[in-house]
């Protein structure tokens, strides 16, 4: 490990991690990076994502707090700090962010001493990626009636159906798998597998998005084998263990280091202002025009809001019940960003349409492909709707709606 | 009672507009569009998308008149006013098609205050089946019409005009030149020497955008050298019922298509429309379409009848228009789950003409702003 | 009848209109009317609301395009034009607004022969004053669950319960009553009545409201005898009726002439405008802020879409289908309505807290009263809620939400 | 990491909290606030409501401190920060309590910033038990500090303030005065002679509210005289966050009071819960609850450990939590049905104190236009 410095507290950590960042900043990218790790599809995107990814691993910004056995480098309550500075640095985001920010986590909970040992330090290096297959063409919001289903056979399980809304299925080594084990039994009937993609039986079908790029992908999985030590938990229990992946997905999955995109809220809002500051029409910048002005001050006060939830939420004294703000992150964040990007359109009035590739489009037109985008947030990982509803049935206690 | 009684709209208009429906349904303009775009879908990729639109189906609307409905007798046109304009409109918003029709039916409204043989010359090409589109934008867009960047000078013009709608799909353009402080009208061959065209790369797939370039181009005046550029400001009102009427025919292509989405995807074992969090927005966003439909005939009735007041009804209707369009192609988007965000479904074509269509020639912020100053 | 006058047509009658309400508009009261005609309670009001009604009806305002042997004038298409200028010319509104706006409508078409001929001139008149129990304690949005009960003797009815929200009832001498006659039966099992107020057994007692005022009262009925002649269409088709009655309610109830409120949406929004113009704080007018303006000038774009939408509704050519535009007036028209008051005690800022009877309060505290007040809009007659699922099953067509 | 760990907030602040949490809710504020009401429903009938308060649970208060908690040691109070005094007001928000508790703790904040013999000597009065009240405003409720309706000439004040907040539960009142253009801070006597109070008749009935008129009033100087008003611009941080934290907690009650009667309210043969048009407003009234509370925690912890970042913060808290006030407040009674309207509920009595708390020193609309300046 070349990390061996020892650190006295968390200001020492952070001062650390902000040197280290400073002068490890990779160069850009020839072809510019998509504007988060969902779209990653070029060969060149991917290594020179990984590597960065490595680079931050060794140097202790990945796996943190996590006990040295499992890859992680030990430390308590540093994790944070690192991943906070991260956001700051304005660095590349982390291409494995679903083994980091879904497959860890979920292992770390449900899986056995040897998945753990087995799967967890080749995610922080991202040697391999993982992707995520759970929802079908028939069940999206309504996740548990879901029909790929698998069959025991002696010591493996043979695999059959279909996945759609999968992110990274053409560069991923692994996929956290959700299957129907019994027909008879909607909940109970799910378990949970680790299915590595180059199974005979998986192939991977891109799915081109309204923003015309591809990003998410079919699955197919045709008798697909996969053996019975790479189900995680119980025959029957992969209800309780996508909930507990969606769940770190919806919250800020920040246990591990995850950081799927390299802009967080508030530096939208940076951009959003900066956008209003040098459009200028007549003579005059938008932010010249107080009613641009309060729709802006708003979404930041929304923003600073998100930013202030997530440091009570670490607060044992202000959190309140457990889950009611780390569940609020995901319909929060993807709402507001919709609207900071309906806003940024809004400024841009007629040059707006300009979209990515035309020569005289504002910041490479990434305005209207990020709009477009942000429905992959409040759609996916659980739909707004859906969101509410979680929220109002565990937080709130209402009844379920169903 | 200044407005004729049932709202200047007779069974004339409305069988108009059901034959615009029957022929844009027929058309299918959304099948031969993607088979044009084809491959163009990765935006790094570097599309260069035409100005697609079917020219077929063109010739036929123009056998039929549609182009010049609201052009003068003289001309060969029918002399129809707004109302009727606005309900053909509607129905190429119901369809999201790719046509010329939009531009040359707004260019018909400007011919109209330009009194001119040249400007009447221009409204037979018209009638005789040529599309017309019109500009006068810089390039940061400014929506002041005083702000100018083509100048006359002993009939050539220099300068460019930017954002330009279906550029591809037309012969000539109109636009408004400076000389002194004063601004006429001009017609320009898109062909002619000096002209030189940059195509924009735009997020709407159903039409065309680009700005032309003028080095010493020759052109013909339409109109005379009049201060505060008073053809646009008198045709205005009808070019922004033109668009918000586009809208509202393209919301409710949404509405419908998202509610009829809602009656048979099944999830926890109900058609998704049963649970009030697809129900309500629904709602919402019909009200806002029949708002906008109701602003957008009281536009084009009081353009036709009431010309004083057309001003504030044609900004409160594009202002109406403008949050229609934002709304229901976000509401659309989202309550066809991952479906309605895939390249494969027609949700994303009409989203993209909707936010089009919601800044063409200024959103709601922009357009209360001016009406404000009015009330 | 006063009104002898044969009119050319609509541009003529209007002219009528405005001239008779220019010449009887009457004096203002001593003390001022309440915001609306729910809200009556005192004998002066009443007096004086009695009058101006009856002064109203005389002169062809009311009942305008109904036929002669109900009372009416016989007019055709003139019902718009007198509502519209009452409207316009900002007098009184008509006290038997219930009477007008419901029970004319659907006695007009569930009555029988003799219950048209017997109750509609003294409901266009306002000699009889009318009032509506349908809600009960237990049954809001939820209406057909009531349980107030008639049981058949004879040739009559006796009828046990309770009624809520019940607007106008101590001044009114007859009440549209919906009770259950069949306890099997939700929907079918329920009747509808008309009642007299001076039953014995009737008992009315004021509801203070969260403005302090009363004006809805609890209606109870113990053994109160109902014959059977005032039995509104047939037993068990009570649900059918209130449907009815309620249809009248939201949409805008214009074919007898009810208005029940001096203050169209679009005078509201006048007086908004007039308020941001005259509230100065630090030199400037509310008006100035380009902020405010928006808001103001967003809803004056939405009461104009509003206004509209009735004339549209009016066309045969541009409605669409039927209920499209008239069902949503009432759920717009409420939800606008307290968006200006809230946006107006944001103007008035500190001073919003100054409630009626302050002498520095402006306008005599009426926008604190007119906010609060809005809630009846978007609770009674079907609250926000319900008017969505109503538009959404029956307009859109999208499955029963129960 | 310049904020303490822990977000500034300790195992004695939550002792403190709930200490104040148990006490509220074994007063019943609201059962003595309704009797002290009775017969005064009918605003068109003249109430005059008295400025009620609880005395004996004034005087419990006061013994264990709490309205001396952020006064300095030296004056015997217990020197405590800006993050404990909000843990007290959010639960007096939730209790809706009339209680002079609110304004006396702004007053500590103000005298703080005083630095005077006489500022401690009120300090101590307060330690003692004495309820404060404070205000600046004009009739004509302007929020810009520097317009001020007192002068002081030689120990006298003239004019007026508006808008005083708790007044008859307060004996004594903090106000500044002008000289010169210099502003300073006085204490005032409420029954010194040469006053004169109007008692204003409000929509909130769990606060009083008046103005006091001054006929050359002698007057205790607090502070130095200085320009542009730097106690107050000093104190206000603290100010803002405390009526935002008021509001948190009375929003909060009514999100857990809906919360209980969408459980036990059957409509349709379901809790309305069920119902989403139910359920997620108020999911929607939680967000806007916890994103204001947390903006609170921040902007006190701001104040008490970075100053020179306290005002954004303290910005920040107020616009959200205005929005929180309308938006909790409507939703609760909307979501409450008829019953939520009437006078018997608490709802009412909820609804009344945070409209009244949303503009109390501005509403969001003023702070955001305040806040965009510093961004």
């Amino acid at each position: 490990m070349a990390l061996d410095r020892s650190f006295k507290d968390q200001v020492e950590f952070a001062a650390y991690c902000r040197e280290w960042l400073a002068k490890n900043r990779p160069e850009p990218t020839r072809i510019p990076l998509p504007q988060a790790a969902y779209e990653v599809t070029l060969p060149e995107h991917r290594e020179y994502l990984e590597d960065w990814q490595n680079k931050c691993y060794k140097a202790g910004l990945i796996a943190t707090d996590l006990p040295v056995e499992y890859g992680g480098h030990g430390f308590e309550g540093f994790q944070q700090v690192a991943t906070s500075e991260v956001q700051k640095a304005n660095v590349p985001y982390f291409i494995n962010w679903i083994g980091l920010g879904m497959a860890a986590p979920t292992l770390l909970t449900h899986g056995t001493e040897s998945q753990k040992r087995n799967f967890l330090p080749t995610i922080f290096s991202a040697k391999d990626i993982w992707c995520q297959g759970f929802s079908e063409p028939g069940a999206g919001s309504d996740l548990a009636s879901l029909q790929a289903k698998a069959e025991r056979k002696g010591d493996s399980w043979i695999v059959n159906g279909s996945k759609v809304w999968n992110s990274l299925g053409a560069l991923a080594s692994w996929m956290l798998l959700l299957v129907r084990t019994d027909r008879n039994d909607k909940y109970g009937g799910l378990t949970y597998f680790v299915c590595a993609m180059d199974s005979p039986g998986v192939s991977v079908k891109p799915i081109h998005k309204m923003t015309g790029e591809s990003g998410f992908n079919e699955v197919h999985l045709e008798d697909v084998v996969i053996p019975d030590d790479q189900r995680v938990d119980e025959v029957g229990a992969g209800w309780k263990v996508a909930m507990s992946t969606l769940t770190s997905e919806r919250g800020a999955a920040t246990g591990v280091g995850a950081v799927a995109s390299s802009d967080s809220p508030m530096s939208h809002v940076e951009r959003l202002v900066d956008l209003a500051k040098s459009t200028t029409r007549n003579g005059l910048s938008s932010w010249d025009d107080p009613a641009v002005r309060d729709r802006i001050t708003r979404l930041y006060v929304r923003v600073s809001a998100l930013v202030e939830n997530g440091k009570r939420a670490q607060s044992k004294h202000l959190s309140g019940s457990a889950m009611r703000l780390p569940l609020q992150f995901k319909l929060v964040h993807s709402e507001i960003l919709q609207e900071i990007h309906q806003v940024a359109l809004s400024i841009l009035g007629p040059s707006s349409s300009l979209y990515v590739g035309d020569a005289d489009a504002v910041e490479e037109g990434k305005w209207a492909l990020g709009y477009m985008n942000t429905y992959t947030n409040t759609i996916s990982g659980g739909s707004s709707e859906i969101q509410r509803n979680i929220l109002g049935e565990r937080v709130l206690g209402l009844p379920k709606t169903k | 009672m200044a407005v004729p009684r049932d709202y200047a709209y007779d069974e004339e208009q409305e069988m108009l507009k059901s034959a615009v429906k029957r022929f844009v349904s027929d058309i299918e303009p959304l099948s031969s569009l993607r088979s044009s775009l084809a491959g163009t879908e990765d935006p790094h990729l570097g599309d260069t998308r035409l100005g697609y639109f079917d020219l077929d189906a063109w010739a036929r609307m123009t056998s039929l008149g549609w182009q010049a409905l609201a052009l003068p007798e003289q001309a060969g046109g029918a002399d129809m006013g707004l109302v009727s304009a606005v309900a053909v409109v509607e129905e190429i918003g119901f369809g999201a098609m790719p046509s010329p029709l939009g531009v040359t039916l707004e260019s018909s409204f400007l011919l109209r205050e330009m009194n001119s043989e040249a400007a009447l010359e221009v409204s037979r090409r018209i009638v005789d089946g040529e599309a017309v589109t019109w500009g006068f934008m810089t390039s940061e867009g400014s929506l002041d019409v005083s702000v100018n960047g083509v100048q006359e000078n002993e009939g050539v013009l220099k300068g460019a005009v930017h954002f330009v709608q279906d550029l591809q799909k037309c012969k000539a353009l109109l636009l408004p030149a400076t000389n002194s402080g004063r601004t006429a009208w001009f017609v320009v061959e898109l062909d002619s020497p000096g002209t030189s065209i940059k195509r924009d790369r735009i997020v709407d797939l159903t039409r065309d955008q680009g700005s032309v370039l003028f080095e010493n181009v020759q052109a013909t005046q339409l109109s005379d050298y009049l201060p505060d550029n008073q053809v646009y400001q008198r045709a205005r009102p009808a070019l922004l019922t033109l668009i918000s009427a586009d809208i509202a025919g393209s919301a409710e292509w949404m509405l419908q298509t998202t509610v009829e989405y809602a009656k048979t995807r099944i999830q926890f074992d109900r058609p998704i429309g049963f649970f009030q969090a697809v129900k309500h927005p629904l709602v919402d966003v019909m009200v806002h379409i029949d708002g906008t439909r109701s602003l957008v005939y009281a536009a084009a009735a009081t353009f036709d009848h009431e010309r004083e007041g057309a001003l504030p009804a044609a900004l409160s209707a594009k202002a109406s228009a403008s949050e229609t369009a934002e709304f229901s192609a976000n509401r659309g988007t989202q309550l066809h789950g991952g479906i309605g965000f895939t390249w494969e479904s027609d949700v994303q074509i009409y989203h993209k003409r909707l936010i089009h269509s919601q800044h063409l020639l200024g959103d709601g912020m922009h357009h209360r702003r001016e009406l404000a100053a009015l009330l």
